[in-house]
């Protein structure tokens, strides 16, 4: 009951996705929408689950008036207003036309003039600036991590160097000026050479990632149909 | 790392990373501050193959164009999308645009008002945008292939499709002579394995930089017609529109972009010539254990 | 496996046949629009009921039920002309049950050259080992030379239960998305398989979602019950389940029709293979059916599975061993995948290794999670580690805890614990996306020794370059069978091994047969032999 | 987006702050930082909340089910759609057995249910996306035969350079000839997906001529990633180049000043 209904019920389902996949009759593509409908609803339950477990985490921090606990609280108010203003924006839209709200499903973040705001101006806005970070990173990890110890790194770094030079216009461009067209295109331009590099060296390495991942992974897959790994009994005791 | 910590060479190795930020966030400011800047950009297959497609194209023809990705992305990929837009409007051919990211039908409704006013186009008639569904692209996908309506019963603003009359000609996936997957995810491969492998339905794509290096792998196979990488693919993009297509409208985002983009690269490319010769100099790498 | 496996494994296809049989059967309307024939198909059921017997044969003049009603609006009908002959309904093999496909001889008037059918298109003479381009300009050809005479065909169709024949669908220029025609002013007659043709598909099928599904319900205007019953009649015309279908197949020229080639009670069906996926199924058998083989050989351990060590897993004990020496603790990240992602699941077996030498050593481990499931997940497999290292007191279940489900909120605040906590080793397994570098990097300004292993192959690059060990894609999911140093799962690794073999030995062969066939100038059969790689998604 | 409206310029300033206070992380890790990033946390977390509230709890349960029960007298189906939508709510409460550690090991269920699944749709994708369409591209011809058809199409260097491209596609025999350089490009295309993958076979050591060839796969894996890594850097900076250009056209524009 415990340890072998998870598993039946596992292999049950995966087997019949992996059977589905090549019956196309319409009842087998009816059950894949009804599988979807359950994983879509079991996931909307853990979610669930896991804003209890944030919001608990930031509360302790809270009542406890651990280090930084402001910064808990801030979470805290950010999910509450955020959920409550995404829920109601959801049922009652603003009709742009007529100006007053009306009842409505979905969550359409510039129907809803606050959820709008909200979106637009502190989630994307922070999105896109964490993400930004990135180059930052990027530079200094290019300086001080990037180190050609070897042949392979010497490779990597070689290859990085031209794609970011072949990638950058200006320096394409005086490659072209001083290279190629005083020879009359007897040197391929760097654009061409980036391409190439792109076109079949990386393509070959990508290939053989592809075949690997996709093999590793239909091993994987066996493996939990026949119940040589059982993630899902984790979590929860004995 | 138990090293004689003395030397010039020893030190710019382990120099503050702020200063490299600072030096960074200069190289892409200044090219902005002179904004007659321009650079000009090498237009190469990959982007060449989209812009022939979409221009083998008849008046009348559906694309469709999936917007698969939040604004955070929108730098790289938008101006591809506002390029397509350009060149189907200018053709008369009609552009569908959804999305399986909740971010983005609002990027697409800007850009569709940023751009068919240049061509006299009118939302319904000559472009629609449907918004955005949940449920996954696999989802969305297997029912355009039956049947439209039944997963985008109305659309982005709520008019019932019935309504619209450019859907009489998008009542499913194979009326569309092409599909334009922008994003910033595996989205786009899951658009390519279906609508082209499955459905038939030629599919471009427009990634981001990190993942054009593998998308090449796709290309090759003839899985996708064409390929826009990053916001150079967008320039590159830009530059065949406005050369050959529209000379007088339109501000090139990404054209402005490659003049920082530039001075960035060769930035970095000299970072890593530093550092490795401050590490050969210095007369020792940090000993870090590695494959 | 052991034996109560094998026991769950039988029971659970038992069940699986069960569950298909009932799932499909509530698919299936229990009482249907009273146009329901008596036996409704339910197609994925073992036996599939018969296909209702297609008329093979019509004999023109009588069968010509149908009088040309008010929907055929501008062909007249003409006795002289002779119709279609011998029109026969097929099911389109290997589909969902939504086409089907008619197929007639031309008409004796019809002076087109007869068009090859598209299953005929690969196997006839004259197409034969063409490559695709050459196959293309024949049909091209044909297909002039059949726009040269003016005639052609149109198809009309009813449901066997209604009384008037109607233009089809597709051959109707407007209507609406869903399919239901409705009347349009610039409506001028229907568009005409042109002469020579001598098929046609009929894709105009739509199954009906259970009631309740009906997208309208969640649009901003929802209809009324009124409204959607109507509208659900309405399609449920359109649904095969439901109904049989007439057809009536004419030719036409100059604005003539002749008299049909009609044909009764037919109506599509699903199949129970697709014969397109055929190379992905032999696929899937082959290398599952190695790995298995080698599952069990392994298990019977006649011979013992050499696997080659793999560098980064000998490092964890060193890196928990350098945080132990520091007293700091060291952090686990299981990447973005859900739980039943392949890489999160080989994400927990590395986990249970690493938890268990963290909690020999006495270490404090960091498990910021993605996703709630997952966090789950977790805490039970670190538990588990410190009750195998018999210590379960040392287990702290608010060290595994769920950050947020954002990608960059994540990456920032796990930056911010690297920065704070001074972790002194970083473990990344899993699928990580853009915010890898963040991470990475962060652990290198803290000194962290990071090991990661990660099958999303566009982060790699920063990975090799700012980490001190690698797993790369496959090595990584290797790592949880060279972990376990279960027999089984070593042997699945010897499964992969052998099917990559095959794979590289496959791929040597055909490029080799490849080159020289287009050497020799079969380039069609060139082709031929890449077509049986060609992939179909599903 | 440009501003109008007091809420718009409200908000580009809120959004230009926190993009200062993000960026402040550079500098070091700071509290405005932390307000940025907890505040996110939960914003994100609200989203995410509120999305689940509408496309699941309520477009995939509440709505079905309440039509569901007006059509039960006229179509019996509808049972069966309800009762989907029972079996699906009773896994997902199962879930919550969590809270109370005594029966958690109820949401087992749910969660091999979600696993097996996912295994079972991914096996069939994963072959389909990686597998037969990359040995679908491999296998052709190594041999390439330049048209001058083919040629006359791509046009070289700069992209826009037509007489040129007529000049190379007139060195071209119509009836075409041996391509030497895309040859040897396919070949070493081949013998780099060979030598790669021989790199990720387990069941050998790599030593003597077999090691030398995975070491011919290192290599072609080393110039992939650094031409990952170079397009990486490309992208990146794309988006910071975005982040700048949202500071100095829609923020500085809010102070009247127009870089554009």
């Amino acid at each position: 009951m415990r340890r072998q209904v998870p598993f039946i019920i596992a292999t049950v389902a995966g087997v019949l996705m992996l059977v589905q996949f090549f019956v196309p009759a319409h009842g087998m593509v009816r059950m894949q929408t009804v599988f979807t409908l359950y994983t879509r609803i079991i996931g909307g339950f853990a979610m669930v689950l896991g804003v209890a477990s944030l919001m608990q985490v930031s509360w302790v921090r809270v009542k406890r008036r651990a280090d930084n606990w402001p910064f808990a609280l801030t979470t805290i108010l950010g999910f509450v207003v955020m959920f409550a203003v995404g829920v109601l924006g959801g049922f009652f839209i603003h009709d742009p036309t007529t100006g007053k709200l009306t009842w409505s499903a979905g969550i359409a973040p510039d129907k809803n003039p606050v959820f709008g705001w909200l979106f637009y101006n502190v989630y994307t806005t922070m999105d896109a600036t964490i993400f930004s970070l990135l180059a930052f990173y990027m530079a200094s990890a290019a300086y001080r991590a990037m180190r050609a110890r070897d042949l392979t790194a010497g490779m990597l770094l070689g290859a990085a160097m031209i794609v970011m030079l072949g990638r950058a216009p200006l320096t394409a461009y005086f490659w072209d000026m001083w290279l190629v067209k005083p020879t009359d295109h007897q040197i391929a331009s760097l654009g061409e050479i980036t391409e190439w590099l792109l076109t079949y060296p990386n393509t070959a390495a990508t290939r053989a990632l592809m075949f690997g991942t996709g093999l590793a992974a239909l091993a994987q897959g066996v493996r939990i149909l026949v119940g040589l790994e059982r993630p899902y009994m984790a979590g929860t005791g004995d | 790392m138990q090293q004689p910590r003395r030397g010039f060479w020893y030190s710019a190795l382990r120099i503050d990373r702020r200063y490299i930020f600072v030096l960074v966030f200069v190289s892409l400011t200044v090219p902005f501050l002179f904004p007659g800047m321009r650079v000009a950009v090498e237009v190469q297959n990959p982007a060449r193959q989209v812009y022939d497609f979409v221009d083998g194209l008849k008046e009348g023809d559906g694309v469709l164009v999936a917007f698969e990705y939040s604004p955070s992305t929108a730098p790289e990929l938008t101006p591809m999308a506002t390029c397509i837009a350009r060149q189907c409007f200018q053709k008369g051919v009609r552009v569908y645009a959804l999305s399986s990211a909740p971010e983005g039908p609002p990027i697409a409704a800007e850009v569709f008002r940023r751009v068919a006013g240049d061509y006299g186009r009118t939302e319904g008639e000559d472009y629609v945008n449907l918004g955005y569904k949940p449920g996954g692209v696999q989802a969305i996908v297997l029912g355009l292939a039956q049947n439209v309506s039944s997963v985008f019963p109305t659309d982005y603003v709520g008019t019932a499709v019935a309504d619209i009359p450019a859907m009489r000609y998008f009542k499913k996936l194979s009326d569309l002579k092409l599909c334009v997957a922008l994003s910033a995810s595996t989205v786009a491969e899951t658009w390519m394995g279906l609508a082209s492998a499955r459905f038939g339905v030629p599919v471009a794509t427009g990634v981001t930089g990190v993942m054009v290096a593998n998308f090449y792998a796709y290309l090759d196979t003839g899985q996708l017609v064409g390929l826009l990488g990053g916001m150079k693919g967008a320039a590159e993009y830009e530059r065949l529109i406005a050369e050959n297509v529209d000379p007088e409208h339109g501000y090139w985002f990404a054209t402005r972009g490659m003049a920082s983009q530039s001075a960035s690269h060769v930035l970095i490319v000299l970072f890593v010539l530093f550092g490795n010769l401050a590490m050969v100099m210095s007369g020792r790498g940090q000993r870090r254990r590695r494959r | 496996m052991s034996r109560s496996g094998v026991m769950c494994a039988l029971v659970g296809m038992c069940i699986t046949a069960a569950v298909a049989l009932t799932c499909c059967a509530s698919a299936e309307p229990l009482a249907v629009a009273e146009s329901a024939p008596a036996a409704v198909p339910t197609e994925s059921a073992p036996a599939p009921t018969p296909e209702p017997t297609p008329a093979t044969e019509s004999a023109p003049a009588t069968e010509s039920a149908a009088p040309p009603g008010p929907t055929q609006p501008d062909f007249v009908e003409d006795p002289t002309l002779s119709p279609p002959q011998s029109l026969i309904a097929q099911d389109v093999p290997g589909d969902e049950g939504g086409a089907l496909l008619l197929m007639w001889e031309l008409s004796p008037d019809d002076t087109a050259p007869a068009m090859p059918r598209e299953r005929e298109q690969k196997t006839s003479p004259a197409l034969k080992w063409l490559t695709k381009k050459e196959r293309g300009q024949e049909l091209a050809n044909i297909a002039a030379a059949a726009a040269k005479s003016k005639c052609g065909y149109v198809v009309l169709r009813k449901v066997s239960t209604d009384s008037e024949f109607a233009w089809h669908p597709s051959m109707v220029p407007t209507g609406n998305p869903d399919g239901s025609e409705q009347e349009d002013p610039d409506f001028a007659g229907p568009e005409t398989l042109p002469g020579g043709t001598r098929e046609f598909k009929d894709e105009s099928f739509v199954f009906l979602v259970p009631p309740g599904e009906d997208s309208e319900l969640v649009s901003d205007k929802p209809p009324t019950l009124e409204d959607l019953q109507e509208l659900r009649a309405r399609r449920a015309k359109k649904d095969p389940r439901y109904n049989t279908y007439d057809y009536e197949v004419r030719f036409t020229k100059a604005g003539k029709m002749s008299l049909p080639a009609a044909i009764q009670g037919v109506r599509p069906r699903g199949n129970l293979f697709n014969p397109w996926w055929g190379n992905m199924a032999i696929v899937i058998l082959l290398s599952g059916g190695l790995i298995l083989g080698f599952i069990y050989t392994a298990r019977l351990g006649r011979r013992a599975l050499y696997v080659r060590p793999i560098a980064g897993l000998q490092a964890v004990e060193d890196a928990v061993g350098r945080a132990t020496e520091m007293g700091r603790p060291i952090l686990f990240s299981a990447g973005f995948g859900g739980v039943g992602d392949l890489s999160t699941i080989a994400a927990m077996v590395v986990l249970g290794r690493i938890a268990r030498v963290a909690a020999e050593h006495g270490t404090q481990i960091i498990v910021p999670c993605l996703d709630p499931v997952v966090m789950a997940a977790l805490r039970e497999v670190v538990r588990e580690a410190y009750m195998t290292a018999g210590r379960p007191e040392d287990y702290r279940e608010d060290r595994i805890y769920f950050l947020t489900s954002a990608q960059f909120a994540y990456a920032a605040g796990v930056s911010g614990l690297i920065v704070r906590e001074r972790v002194a080793a970083c473990f990344y397994m899993g699928s990580f996306f853009a915010e890898s570098l963040i991470l990475a990097e962060t652990g290198a300004m803290a000194g962290a020794i990071q090991i990661v292993g990660t099958d999303a192959y566009t982060q790699l690059p920063f990975f090799i370059t700012a980490c001190d060990y690698t797993l790369m894609c496959e090595e990584y999911y290797g790592a949880s069978a060279y972990l376990s140093r279960e027999p089984r799962l070593l042997g699945s690794l010897k499964g992969q091994d052998y099917s990559k073999l095959i794979i590289a030995v496959a791929m040597v062969a055909s490029v080799i047969l490849a080159t020289v066939l287009s050497r020799i100038g079969a380039a069609g059969m060139a082709e031929f032999l890449q077509e049986l790689f060609h992939y179909r998604a599903g | 987006m440009e501003a109008h409206g007091f809420w718009g310029i409200l908000g580009i300033w809120c959004g230009a702050a926190l993009t200062v206070f993000a960026f402040s992380f550079l500098y070091k890790d700071n509290p405005f930082y932390r307000f940025a990033e907890s505040l996110f946390v939960g914003v994100s977390a609200g989203y995410g909340a509120a999305m689940v509230v509408h496309e699941t709890f309520y477009r995939d349960i509440i709505v079905p089910v309440m039509a569901g029960f007006r059509f039960t007298s006229s179509d019996p189906a509808a049972w069966a759609m309800i009762l989907h939508r029972l079996v699906g709510c009773t896994l997902g409460l199962m879930m919550w057995s969590r809270f109370i550690p005594r029966i958690s090991w109820l949401s087992r269920w749910p969660m091999g249910f979600a696993i097996g699944f996912g295994t079972g749709v991914n096996i069939p994708y994963y072959i389909q996306q990686w597998l037969l369409p990359q040995i679908y591209g491999t296998v052709v011809p190594l041999t390439y035969i330049w048209t001058r058809a083919a040629e006359q199409k791509k046009q070289i260097g700069w992209g826009l350079n037509p007489e040129l491209a007529a000049k190379m596609a007139e060195a071209v025999p119509p009836d075409g000839m041996l391509h030497w350089g895309l040859t040897i490009s396919r070949i070493i295309l081949f013998i780099g997906v060979l030598a790669a993958l021989s790199y990720f076979f387990f069941s050998k050591a790599h030593k003597g001529a077999y090691g030398k060839f995975t070491r011919v796969g290192v290599y072609f894996l080393m110039i992939s990633f650094g031409a990952t890594f170079g397009n990486t850097v490309m992208a990146r900076m794309a988006l910071l180049i975005g982040r700048i250009q949202f500071l100095l056209y829609d923020w500085l524009g809010t102070m009247g000043v127009h870089l554009r």
